[in-house]
């Protein structure tokens, strides 16, 4: 996180310098079908963030010795497009992407049912191609909508967002300001039907009351993006 | 990217379509897929546009850095274009270091744009000798279809031609929009079925021979070729794309001058 | 790093261990392996710990080097964390560019240092916009055992509890100790079968699922977490462990400050 | 192309500065053998250029997921030696190097005939070890002729040579100066028993009817090297 | 080697600026199975030198394509810390490093018995974790002992010192200050049962005469050093 | 580099030639092939050389580069020697990023000039903590047909010793020869076949033992050794061995100073 800083970002009544509430999202829509090469695909625009991701597969695994008998193997790349931020990112080699990718591929294998699939191999490419605060939600988000469109199966989709701290106070889904001078971010990866976890990281400095606190926020948060992916994928438009 | 095995069934399919004067996709030889061009579509670009052909999807997006001029060139700054193909935008395109063919297709539109003399380096000057713009122009593939090429040349013109350059964010006077003179665009021809059709789809990409890209500048003068490929062709071929490049190049300029 | 096929019997084993609550090595679920952290134990550092739990060995050696601060933040200098885990320390491990999981060893160590504020880089500034120290703590596995990521993290806030900035080597003043406000520490769980263990053994992580990190600080704030692998886990789960670390890193802390 | 610029380099008497008149060539020589070791090899001396080219192959093509089943793959690396510049050369990867050695790939697989040959590759190592200007057209003529010296079966040479245009006339394989000073360069690849072409590059900037006068110019240019090439290929020492 | 300079570091009684004299070794130490999980280990100090040996193998050497019918592969890593030199030592790819764990690889294939153990691979990691000069020396020695630790047959093993020149004077095991100042230095490998050698380097500047007297300082320092050695790997504690 | 499996078959016939006291190629044991050493052959080099040794054949070429010195030695130049064997030399040579064998072959002859003192560094400096010449003296192989240490270290030394640095194109005063005191040579003796032979072939390198490399000044002083490959000496054998090199580095001194 940023750190602190005399930066004001909630006023007296609680409402952000974007108008929203403690507990309030940024606007979301959904698209699918949008890489129409691929088996599967989602555009989510979440704020300015603004996440491609494909899919391609099942397909057989090569080289051989990559393929496992008993499962599919999943591939992650989560990647930034060099206009996504205001300074240009380089591309190449990135630790801060690899990390992501792994992570995100941690989560995705705990609910595809690759042993559907044995040898064969599921490509998910998520692509940044704006970026606002809160990429990794978007793109983990997109990829489990943009699975689904591929028609793989699942057993719960994954929601992904974070909440975090600003000006010492709990509030959710933190926009750019708040993320470069908040306190705390609270990334989590949620299935909607069961309110278990599959992705969880944080940084900054939370006591435990406001941990539990962001926590909630982030439970609460993630059933009513859930409602948003399922009417993309069942055709709506997901404004 | 991987190569996959040349698909003999379908390079015999193309040959006999070829010879019924047909295509793949019941397109005449010098018909275009339906191209869609739409611009400032990426909020932290300083220019963007995206372009469609068919289902080819492509973005390009401009940023500015500060760079020191060189030492020979002291009033002069500098553009960069860089193209780069993702696992996202097709099944073929693996992560890692970029291919020779990408390598390829970054340099070839690099050239049509920067040969064209459109950008007057010398018009990026801050300071002679210690401050100047670099352009940078990224082009970025969402899904290939065939003829990136194509794609990328039209949205990089279309994205450099709205660029506005970030001075007051970099503390260096007032925002002002980029010069640009002129509309280079490329056109870009592949041997399928033993004849040469223009913008190839993917399938005629996998069961074709060599291609052509001619990029024409405003009055028609030529400002890049490349032939990529293996094939071998004639100067009668060739007159018979360039005379078509010259009518096509400059349609295209009217759709993008009437944006 | 080459990946081992899922070693089905070891898993099969381990459920069957934690069915009659036990684990491989007779630990009861919440216990640690044998722990043993000694300091200034590198003479070409200027700060370092050697920490030993169970089988598992690493080393931490703080360096320092003088930086440019950055344009925004003129009077900060850097912490600089970086993990290494050579073929020396398992025969899993092969030499070359970092694994993704040797990445995401060392950023989430980094991140419990960083995000704890324990190192106030404004501290580190020497002459504003001109030079500023840069901490560098380099972390090396030299035998894995399990649980990499508590012996790097001990060892590194150890080490530089004791590091001591050579300004003088620098010519930039005398020497002095790092101020280092607080002790942060992980602590890492690891789901076997069927449920969390602490301080999980290299076969426990062979057969188990995913593992979380937590590093709090003085006063039981969360400063980092990271869940990793594939594994799915409850909210009640989570909490159970987190009622864990803070008893842990208690104890811990006392036997870090009491060296 | 470097730019305009105010540097006259054609006379009124369209005499170049190194005395050439416009559809001239520099001196070119070509000797055959020069890498003892290699299956087939060619020094090309053209101004001062300097390529030399080594062949190694048919040979069997390892890892086995490169061969082909029904051809031999051509594998061709053109590299520029540090000392061949007036600035050193940095070794490594570069995307100049790259890009040239696949053209000239792309032109020498239309010529031989790999089909002859599967499961074999056949390895051609460009080395520009002293540049003036052309050096791509040096090395695929070069290239073609170390081809032939190693037995490997060709349907064609390929002549390559470059036009160009400095102070607006066009005029015929330009040197260093007329490089750096010119408005427009045109390598091309030609048959020289068909007049077809397997390699065409061009940047600058030409108008339509300059344009034919530069391809003429190395249509015309690629029979006078051609007779070079017949001869150092039967015995001559090229001068 | 530093060069000449005018630092004094042997006094007219020839003590060094250590007190030792011109023959002397530093003060030496191994301990064994210092690497839990190895199959073989050994730590050295060596002054202010400490390198740490694992050795695993003989197992399956994969991929396939390195394995050999006949023998064992041997792979060695020579490797330094981060925090083994007074400047910080940046990790990754490194020329001294690649040369030195080549060199020490084809001075232990001189003594393991690698035709025992057909398509099987013995890795030997050498990580210098704090180091004074003659690192490549305390490597290769140390490596031998981690070799025997392992298990692994060996015709001998590998006592590796080195002597060089200060003040004009030729001496025995230089120290860093020594090092950095000195004249010129001799590494061997010695095997100490026949007096052969695997393994030697020099650089610097030697008369003939100088070079017999490093050469024959270096022999009589390996008997030394190979008792210690000897203790060591019968459950000695090496001091 | 490929590693071909090892020709036992070659072996054994190099063996019982060694035991007849016979060479592949009918030498001598202490026999070198035929040596030709040309200079100025590269016009883009500031200093060059051609060495061919039987069918080896080399170039060096040297090229000048300004350079700011190190702080701790504002006085001096600097010195980089590089070797590249490319594809073009053999057919077991592949492009990418150099083997550890290509490392040492450009160590080993770096470390023959550099620690002979030939090249005083003192001399290079143009303005003291400002601006420095550095040397680069580049090794490139066209032909591999052994003893490529040998032809470069040759080739090195020519190329120095000739070369002039350009002082006018860099605006720093007037063109002058470089200073060289004194000409390192190195010889480099191959076991074949159970004795060491002076100038290994191709062949003999592929079916030999060890080899050793030594590099002596004007006056047979040692200025660097090098064992490399597999396999064990006596110190008899190296007797031998630097009794030959003492006499035939001062032929080819004689070769390279009457040139």
């Amino acid at each position: 996180m940023g750190g602190y800083g005399d930066v004001i970002m909630i006023d007296e009544n609680g409402k952000r310098m974007d108008g929203r509430g403690p507990a309030d999202l940024r606007e979301i829509s959904i698209e699918t079908g949008v890489v129409p090469v691929a088996d599967g695909s989602c555009r989510m625009i979440w704020g300015t963030n603004e996440a491609i991701v494909s899919v391609y597969g099942p397909m057989e695994a090569h080289p051989r010795k990559i393929q496992r008998q008993d499962s599919a193997v999943l591939a992650v790349e989560y990647n930034m497009a060099p206009f996504s931020t205001t300074d240009r990112m380089r591309p190449g080699f990135n630790r801060r992407s690899k990390e992501i990718s792994k992570v995100t591929k941690d989560a995705l294998e705990s609910v595809v049912l690759l042993e559907l699939y044995p040898r064969s191999k599921i490509q998910v490419n998520i692509e940044i191609i704006s970026a606002e605060a809160g990429t990794r939600c978007v793109g983990l988000t997109a990829a489990s909508v943009a699975l689904a469109d591929a028609g793989i199966p699942m057993t719960d989709l994954v929601v992904s967002v974070a909440s975090g701290k600003i000006n010492d106070i709990v509030v959710c889904d933190l926009n750019k300001e708040e993320d470069n001078y908040g306190e705390a971010d609270l990334p989590m990866g949620i299935l909607p039907n069961t309110g278990e976890l599959v992705f969880l990281q944080m940084d900054g400095n939370l006591s435990q009351e406001e941990f539990k606190q962001a926590w909630d926020y982030n439970m609460d948060a993630a059933s009513r993006v859930h409602e948003i992916m399922k009417k993309a994928l069942i055709g709506g438009d997901g404004k | 990217m991987s190569i996959p095995l040349v698909p003999k069934l379908l390079r015999a399919h193309l040959t006999e379509l070829a010879e019924n004067d047909k295509r793949i996709d019941e397109r005449g030889q010098w018909d275009s897929r339906n191209l869609e061009i739409q611009h400032s579509v990426l909020p932290r670009a300083e220019g963007s546009a995206k372009v469609r052909i068919g289902d080819t999807i492509v973005y390009a997006g401009v940023k500015f850095q500060i760079m020191t001029p060189y030492e020979d060139r002291p009033n002069q700054g500098g553009l960069m274009c860089s193209a780069e193909v993702r696992p996202l935008a097709g099944r073929k395109y693996e992560p890692g270091p970029p291919s020779a063919e990408s390598i390829e297709l970054g340099r070839v539109v690099d050239r049509g744009i920067r040969e064209s003399g459109c950008i007057d380096v010398d018009s990026l000057c801050i300071i002679p000798g210690e401050k100047a713009w670099q352009v940078i122009l990224d082009l970025f593939a969402i899904s290939d279809d065939g003829n990136l090429f194509d794609a990328f040349a039209i949205a990089g013109i279309v994205a450099l031609k709205e660029a506005i350059i970030p001075a007051e964010r970099f503390e260096v006077g007032e925002d002002s929009k980029l010069e640009v003179n002129g509309t280079p665009l490329m056109c870009s021809y592949h041997k399928v079925g033993g004849r040469f059709v223009y913008d190839a789809s993917f399938r005629e990409e996998l069961g074709g021979d060599e291609r052509i890209h001619i990029t024409l500048g405003d009055n028609g003068n030529v400002h890049s070729l490349q032939k990529g490929l293996k094939g071998i062709f004639s100067a009668d071929e060739f007159e018979e794309i360039m005379g078509h490049a010259l009518e096509r190049t400059k349609e295209i300029r009217e759709i993008i001058n009437s944006l």
